[in-house]
């Protein structure tokens, strides 16, 4: 069971979040202008490597904020959080 | 005309019943709770603090005055609290403070409230909620939602040995039933030794 | 008398351990189950015979001996059902064709309904099953308790049984023996099982597949099929596209050993329990998915619980049995829950991935359509609505809404 | 075995009586089942798995190979313990039952806890490491958990006769425990194992709180409690496990591991009358010097090794005990029962066997660490060819190794390293520094001999030699599998079973790992072992669930009107977590009954219902309107405050997510309602969206589905009702409109009333503070006696809205769903929101999609049933969609339904077909809305 660092509200055990996947995937600004193909990649293509990755977590049973966490998808290793609008050098 | 109904009546024996020399367990049934959204940084932050006569906390922290406190919920939410039946007069004073820059919402009848007190309540709390409530970690003053198993709870350290926990209605019961059995588990152990 | 004749495993020998030869006409990459059955229809239905499994560890350390070994094919969706239910008729004959004993016991697989939506749902996959050539039945509560005695039905239970599918040709099969007998086949018909031996690179010249770069050195492949499971996503990689697929821990445990108590499989899609009482007498259980990505092969023990506390409501009596071994596999997820079997960008590249939660019990039918594309460079019927390019069109298979769990 | 009167830490004046196998047996207070029975003689437990040989007891550890009972009676029968854990005491039950339990049949009376607990460091083991470990930590300030599975702490210092600085060992231990003890941030944890080791330090253990006595002196206390800890750093000390030797026979009873014989003296005043011992290292000489000094007679140490010159050999030597050097045990000798009466030992250079009397052979292979801890968070070790065993190769963050767990073996060693790890432990938390600590202890440890690389007696016979004995797997056994080709021990153990037993092959696994290195002539440090998994002890179904049991297992949500329900012998049905009424039956009634009263009273005269379970959303802020815009298929930014919309959400993939009606509160706040089940999910949704996609808006997000209490009143006569229930609304028509909302105050409290119809008929939906709920419905019910108004539940509320072809999310939707295949066509507005590109896809836009239908059945059709185009079909049959809601109606006098039909809207008026199992039932495809087609009725 992860312990996850909430930025606003500290380290707190797994089953207090949600997990939201890869971080900095944006919804497209203009969808329409989108290909079948280039749609489907925003749908259903996410990063699935293994090392370090940048995700999204939301601290459903505390503050109610998502954020992003850098994780070691080989290790579990938790290198740190950040805020949405930060980039992952800024994981802590 | 008939009147309110306190979400826990139904367990009111049970919920006396489990006070044991380790802690005991009372429902708090009406608590004032107004909810605020706003930017600290933004203009309306000096305004609220101005109008409730405290700052607002914080993360993690308390902060009272003059009967009302205010919990922080996260970093543009708090919840104020008061005596019950003060919800319409909080409601007032913060929307004139607030205006158009955040949300003012009253939540009292959204959460109801139950005491946990004595010495081992930190271990009650322990039998249900992973928080880490030890001194070092969490005292009088400071807040926290997490867990109670599978239900949120809004947890506040009111003074050395007693928590309020603030609950959603639906979730009351099941939070009672929780802290009620892990009372009844720590009463034995303590008849044990 | 010699004690180890009781043992299951009897076969005098498996398989070889050859070093890889340059080239092959087609190497298959990953030998879990799937890879291993691709390697054996490709030879006995196709009569290739210069293929190789390439294996970064030992053949079946994937998810094949992580899984619980249910085995039915009683999906909601046409394409899913005749794919499982090719699958299933073939391990109907395979101890046979095999020559090996893979306990495949056909005790019957119940999914239990605890809600309204749950029975609507439940009779929904009930019907197409029928419909479809599938065995399928519904028992109300008091069927389910004739059928299955220990489980408690009781009324007022937090989440009570208000019915169940029943499929009576599902079952499990002794995954471990299934690896050994897969493995002994492929080599007797001449497939190399290149064991220790990871795929680091994939050669590509021109948009056509040429070989392999591999911790045993480069291998030269006609034709490829990646075969990799939870991996899959760090190969194609390495081929320079992507497959939609996340890979999740999906964590599974057993129990000590017991006279048996429980004669078939149980899976409750509410509370989150699937188990069954293998032949020696472990009850197996499956948790549920670990909700972040991991290559970890391990999940948090509180998944387990959860798990266990289910389990409790379904058989209070399990309350002293205890959990002996724990572990996690990589599992391959898809956004529709559904397999991507198929060609890719890449000519001659072909890929089997995404069967997630739930494709050991389509390993002979994977195999079947797998070594057909791979055969002939075009899908066989079976998958062909198993394409990569289905999140493209939309045209997805979603057993995520209907289909109960998916193991 | 023989009692000596003076030895071992039991209590020689207080004995306990018990039962074993039906027969009452006696055993003195600190003897565990294990101890007790060999007191009392008995040496065969049982027989084995596969070959129903005789066994015995094997050490004094959790990882024999046999030691395993049924032990309890009734529902608290518990297979498969661990007779060295379980406890002798008075009442105790136990039964041989070695390899198969057998379970309960009924619910477990005993209770299960779990406890949360926080700490800087958690030290696993209470030996030398581990006290000195959880000492060194605490008095740097650290808060400390230490654990141990034994009753008392001291680990191996209990079973040996040992000094540490001129002191017995065990008392040094009472010392330090009674240090910890005084810290108030340490906690000592007796009777508790560390069994699971997570991600940041997870950690779980199992303590067996009242295990060890009878069940009706437990007094509602806890069998065992899990502790669910979350430590910053793990001290694993854990010590070292003892290997065997291979060679025939060695599973007979009286075949011993060195140091359990030693164990058994120590700890239990336990002897056997004549011993050998076979080793193949300096550890089992303890064993004869500590036997004869017990006054036991110890024929000879038979060692492997050509020339044991090590300073225990010497003090062996200089008791009298005749050291074989350069010899083995190559088989053993039974008596009649098959317990041990003598060795067979043969000099490795040949020469004949001589057969030497005793009815113990205490056995040494060598010493494992014991680093499961390690492993479980992928720690990895290396083979050192020096010490002859696993070591750590490297460590997890986080987690250390101390003592012998790390492959140091000697006491005062074992103390100084735990010492220094207790050290850096403390300091990696913020508590002093490693470098300036405390000094270290000294370790003086009397050097031994190198350890020989020995595990099968050349010339032993293969077939009754074993190498996993609770599995039952001998030398040919792993032959066979090694000749079959595999070379890999993780096939080995799956073909052989090696290492899969009760106690994981802890004695055994990595005998059959250098056999196999033997024989592919591979390094051993090449072909390793079979991993290990968690738990580190098995751990019962029950410790896992805990409380979690009966209501506990998962909330039940409830409205404040649910007492009301209960009372008025509502059947509830579960939607989510929440209770909600399903129907009201009165007396006689049954479902069908019931439902076609509450839904004729609603279409003609008035209904109520409890809708307190919809989800409500507060959202507030200058651009709400825009962000709704943003979410929903239609346009909320142009509703009037005081107006409500239905709209519709989509996933990304353009499938209907959710539901629900907006209502415009003011120019800045909208409350948007969602289903029962939608609730969080809608929240977390638009919160994603809102704090990741758009922060640039001005919008806030409450919850406030709880704050809510709903009633709708719904009928014809509902305007009636209303109006009784607030004499200063003005209900009319021409002034409060459908989709209109007020505030007002009804039965004295103050409410919201809007007009929002999910049955079509007239409707009035209050909603109070959920602590009024109760209050306001007990005020309708009396101000709608007059009417008759009849509170329904959710069946009626299904068939109602199906009779006007409103869809259920989750009933005519599986996230295969568009808003366009459910006809909402008019809902899509020509704007941008989440999803909509989505419904452009090529799949989106074929003609055969399924879409939403009404469907006139002959006879009521299960939901679910299948459709198909033709009465007469063979099996397989293309199926053309399926019924998603099916039920008899009051209103139109027979039965309907919907259903998702293939190009369904083109076929209206066609036939098509259900095909039951008693038969196919014609099925006519009509619009969805079959009731009140013209909209008239929802005005009244
Ligand atoms: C806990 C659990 C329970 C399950 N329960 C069930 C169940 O009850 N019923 C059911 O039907 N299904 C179940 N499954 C799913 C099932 O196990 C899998 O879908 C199935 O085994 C996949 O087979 P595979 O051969 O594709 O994968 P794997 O067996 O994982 O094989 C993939 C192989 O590829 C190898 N590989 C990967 N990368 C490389 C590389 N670069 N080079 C060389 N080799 C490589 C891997 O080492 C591995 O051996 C379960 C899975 C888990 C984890
Ligand atoms: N060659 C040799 O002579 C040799 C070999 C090995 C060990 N030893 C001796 O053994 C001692 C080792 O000291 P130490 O402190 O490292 O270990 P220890 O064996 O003294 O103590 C370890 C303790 O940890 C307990 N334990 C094991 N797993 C546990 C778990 N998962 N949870 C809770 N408790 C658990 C054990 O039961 C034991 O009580 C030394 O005295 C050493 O000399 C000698
Ligand atoms: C159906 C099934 C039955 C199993 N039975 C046992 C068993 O009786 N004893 C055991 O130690 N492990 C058993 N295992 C677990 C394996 O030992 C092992 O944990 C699993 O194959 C995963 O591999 P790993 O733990 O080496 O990673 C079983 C696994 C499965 C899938
Ligand atoms: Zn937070």
């Amino acid at each position: 069971m992860f312990q996850i660092r909430c930025p606003y509200c500290g380290p707190r055990d797994e089953p207090e979040f949600k997990y939201g996947g890869q971080a900095h995937v944006a919804y497209p600004a203009d969808p329409e202008a989108l290909s079948d193909e280039e749609w489907a990649r925003f749908l259903f293509f996410r990063d699935n490597s293994k090392g370090r990755y940048a995700e999204r977590w939301n601290h459903a049973a505390g503050c109610r904020r998502w954020f992003n966490v850098v994780r070691d998808t080989g290790t579990h290793e938790l290198v740190g959080s950040y805020r949405v609008g930060e980039q992952p050098e800024a994981a802590r | 005309m008939a009147d309110r109904t306190a979400p826990l009546a139904a367990m009111e024996d049970r919920i006396a019943a489990a006070a044991f020399p380790g802690a005991a367990l009372a429902a708090v049934p009406f608590v004032a709770q107004v909810g605020i959204r706003l930017d600290p940084a933004g203009p309306a932050a000096a305004r609220v603090a101005e109008a409730l006569g405290l700052p607002l906390p914080e993360a993690n922290r308390v902060s009272a005055s003059g009967g009302r406190r205010a919990l922080w919920l996260g970093p543009d939410e708090w919840l104020v609290v008061a005596a019950d039946g003060e919800e319409r007069a909080l409601v007032g004073i913060l929307e004139d403070a607030i205006g158009a820059d955040g949300a003012v919402v009253d939540l009292s009848a959204n959460r109801t409230g139950l005491e946990l007190s004595g010495p081992l309540s930190r271990d009650v709390l322990a039998t249900c909620c992973s928080l880490d409530l030890h001194p070092r970690a969490f005292g009088p003053g400071r807040c926290a939602q997490t867990l109670v198993q599978k239900a949120g709870v809004l947890i506040e350290q009111r003074d050395a040995d007693t928590f309020l926990l603030l609950v959603r209605p639906s979730f009351a019961a099941y939070v009672a039933e929780w802290l009620v059995d892990g009372m009844a588990g720590l009463a034995a152990d303590l008849a044990a030794v | 008398m010699d004690p180890n004749e009781h043992a299951l495993h009897n076969a005098p020998f498996l398989w070889r351990s050859p070093e890889p030869k340059a080239s092959y006409e087609a190497v298959v990459v990953g030998g879990g189950l799937h890879g291993l059955a691709t390697a054996y229809y490709l030879a006995k239905n196709h009569g290739m015979t210069d293929i190789a499994v390439v294996e970064r560890g030992w053949i079946g350390n994937g998810n094949a001996v992580r899984n619980t070994t249910i085995i039915r094919s009683n999906y909601l969706w046409d394409e899913s059902a005749a794919m499982y239910e090719h699958a299933l008729k073939l391990w109907e004959g395979w101890t046979d064709e095999l020559d090996y004993e893979i306990l495949f016991s056909q005790r019957g697989v119940l999914n239990l309904a605890h809600n309204l939506h749950d029975v609507r749902e439940s009779v929904r996959r009930v019907e197409a099953n029928r419909l479809n050539g599938v065995d399928a039945e519904w028992l109300d509560a008091d069927q389910v308790r004739e059928f299955c005695p220990i489980i408690d039905v009781s009324p007022d239970a937090r989440y009570p049984v208000m019915g169940a599918t029943l499929q009576r040709r599902a079952g499990i099969a002794r995954h471990d023996a299934v690896i050994f007998a897969l493995g002994r086949a492929c080599d007797a018909l001449g497939v190399d099982i290149i064991q220790g031996c990871e795929v680091t690179g994939i050669d590509v010249v021109d948009g056509r597949v040429t070989g392999l770069q591999t911790s045993k050195g480069r291998i030269g492949a006609g034709r490829v099929g990646l075969v990799a499971a939870g991996r899959t996503s760090l190969l194609t990689a390495m081929a320079g596209f992507d497959v939609p697929i996340q890979s999740h821990p999906l964590q599974a445990l057993v129990s000590e050993v017991y006279e048996q108590v429980l004669n078939c499989v149980v899976m409750s899609n509410a509370v989150h329990v699937y188990v069954s009482q293998a032949h020696k007498g472990e009850l197996v259980m499956g948790a549920g998915i670990d909700a972040f990505n991991s290559y970890a092969q391990r999940g948090g023990l509180h998944v387990i619980e959860e798990q266990m506390a289910a389990g409790m409501q379904l058989f209070p009596h399990f309350s002293r049995a205890r959990v002996l071994r724990t572990w996690g596999g990589i599992v391959d997820v898809c956004p529709d829950a559904s397999p991507i079997v198929g060609l890719t960008p890449v000519e001659n590249l072909y890929v089997n991935c995404g069967w997630g939660t739930g494709g050991f019990k389509a390993t002979p039918g994977s195999g079947w359509v797998m070594a057909h594309t791979i055969a002939t460079g075009e899908p066989h019927e079976l998958n062909r609505p198993f394409s990569l390019t289905r999140f493209e069109t939309g045209e997805l298979i979603d057993e995520h809404g209907a289909a109960a769990v998916a193991h | 075995m023989r009692r000596l009167p003076d030895r071992g830490r039991v209590d020689h004046d207080q004995r306990v009586a018990f039962s074993w196998d039906g027969r009452a047996v006696e055993g003195l207070r600190g003897d565990t089942l294990a101890s007790a029975l060999l007191a009392s003689g008995v040496l065969v437990l049982g027989s084995s798995v596969l070959m129903s040989r005789p066994r015995g007891i094997v050490g004094d550890g959790v990882t024999d190979p046999h030691a395993f009972a049924q032990v309890g009676a009734g529902d608290r029968t518990e297979p498969l313990m661990r007779m060295h854990e379980v406890e002798a005491h008075d009442g105790l039950v136990a039964e041989s039952r070695l390899h198969q339990g057998i379970l309960p049949t009924g619910p477990d009376p005993d209770r299960f806890e779990k406890r949360h607990a926080h700490a800087d460091v958690v030290v696993a083991g209470a030996g030398p490491a581990g006290l000195a470990a959880a000492l060194a930590a605490a008095e740097q300030g650290a808060r400390v958990i230490l654990a141990d599975d034994h009753p008392q702490l001291g680990g191996s210092l209990l079973g040996e006769e040992l000094l540490l600085d001129d002191r017995p060992a065990h008392e040094w231990a009472r010392h330090v425990e009674d240090a910890l003890r005084a810290h108030p941030d340490v906690l000592v944890l007796p009777r508790t194992t560390v069994v699971n080791v997570g991600d940041q330090g997870a950690v779980a253990l199992v303590e067996r709180v009242s295990e060890h006595v009878a069940p009706e002196h437990r007094h509602g206390r806890a069998l065992r409690r899990l502790w669910q800890v979350r430590t910053r750093e793990l001290v694993v000390a854990t010590g070292a496990t003892e290997r065997s030797l291979v060679f025939a026979d060695n599973d007979r009873p009286g075949v011993m591991l060195a140091g359990g014989v030693r164990g058994l003296l120590h700890r239990y005043g336990l002897v056997p009358e004549r011993c050998v011992v076979f080793t193949a290292n300096d550890s089992a000489y303890r064993t004869a010097i500590d036997l004869v000094g017990a006054g036991v007679e110890v024929p000879c140490v038979v060692d492997v090794r050509p020339d044991p010159t090590g300073p225990l050999a010497e003090r062996a030597r200089a008791l009298g005990i005749a050291v074989r050097a350069a010899s083995a045990v190559i088989g053993t000798d039974g008596d009649a029962e098959g317990a041990l009466a003598g060795v067979r030992v043969v000099a490795l250079d040949g020469g004949a066997e001589e057969v030497v009397a005793c009815d113990v052979l205490a056995v040494s292979g060598g010493w494992d660490p014991l680093m499961d801890l390690h492993h479980h968070v992928g720690g990895r070790a290396r083979w050192d060819a020096e010490r002859l065993c696993f070591v750590p190769d490297g460590t997890v963050p986080g987690v250390h190794l101390a003592g012998s767990a790390a492959g140091v073996f000697g006491t005062e060693a074992c103390r100084r390293d735990g010492h220094l790890v207790g050290l850096v432990a403390a300091e990696a938390t913020g508590h002093g520094s490693a470098a300036d600590g405390p000094d270290a202890p000294a370790a003086r440890d009397a050097a031994e001999a190198p350890p020989a690389d020995f595990v099968v007696t050349p010339g032993t016979d293969p077939v009754h030699a074993f190498v996993d004995q609770h599995r039952d797997v001998t030398i040919a056994g792993v032959e066979r599998a090694l000749g079959s080709g595999i070379r890999h021990v993780e096939h080995l153990k799956r073909y052989t079973l090696v290492g899969t037993g009760t106690e994981q092959g802890r004695t055994a696994k990595v005998n059959a790992g250098r056999m196999a290195a033997d024989r592919f002539a591979l390094p051993f440090a090449e072909v390793g072992v079979s991993n290990a998994r968690p738990p580190a002890q098995p751990v019962t179904f029950g410790a896992l669930a805990g409380r979690a049991l009966g209501e506990r297992f998962d909330p039940v949500r409830t409205t404040s009107i649910h007492p009301w329900h209960v009372a008025h012998g509502a059947v509830f049905e579960d939607v989510g977590q929440w209770k909600r009424p399903w129907y009201f039956p009165q007396a006689g009634e049954d479902m069908d009954a019931a439902v076609l009263r509450e839904c004729r009273a609603v279409r003609e005269g008035v209904g109520m219902m409890d809708a307190s379970t919809l989800g409500k959303i507060d959202v507030k802020g200058a651009d709400a309107g825009e962000f709704l815009d943003r979410l929903y298929t239609g346009v909320m930014s142009t509703l009037k405050p005081g107006r409500a919309r239905y709209g519709v959400m989509c996933k990304a993939d353009g499938m209907v997510m959710d539901d629900g009606v907006v209502l415009r509160l003011a120019e800045d706040r909208f409350l948007a309602t969602t289903t029962t089940g939608g609730a969080a999910g809608v929240l977390d949704w638009m919160e994603d969206f809102l704090q990741t996609e758009w922060p640039d808006l001005d919008v806030w997000l409450t919850s406030v589905t709880e704050q809510w209490a709903t009633v709708a009143i719904v009928g014809p006569k509902a305007r009636e009702v209303m109006a009784a229930l607030a004499p200063q609304l003005d209900v009319r028509q021409d002034a409060f409109k459908f989709m209109q909302l007020e505030e007002a105050v009804v039965a004295g409290i103050e409410a919201r009333v809007a007009r929002i119809s999910f049955s079509g008929e007239l409707a009035f939906e209050i909603s109070v503070p959920m602590t009024w709920g109760l209050a306001l419905w007990e005020a309708v019910f009396a101000a709608g006696q007059p009417f008759g108004i009849t509170p329904y539940g959710t069946e009626s509320m299904h068939v109602l809205r199906a009779e006007k072809g409103y869809f259920i999310v989750g009933q005519e939707t599986d996230g295969t769903v568009t808003p366009l295949d459910l006809g909402l066509d008019w809902m899509v507005a020509d704007k941008e929101f989440v999803g909509r590109r989505s419904l452009r896809r090529s799949d989106m836009l074929r003609d055969d999609r399924k879409q939403l239908v009404g469907i006139l059945p002959a006879e009521r059709l299960p939901e679910g049933a299948q459709l198909v185009d033709d009465a007469d079909f063979e099996i397989p049959v293309p199926m053309i969609g399926h019924v998603t809601s099916s039920y008899d109606s009051a209103a139109l006098g027979r039965p309907f339904g919907l259903a998702l039909v293939r190009r369904g809207r083109d076929r209206i008026g066609e036939t098509i077909y259900a095909p039951l199992q008693h038969g196919t039932v014609a099925v006519e495809i009509v619009d969805p809305v079959l009731f009140d087609q013209e909209g008239a009725r929802r005005d009244g």
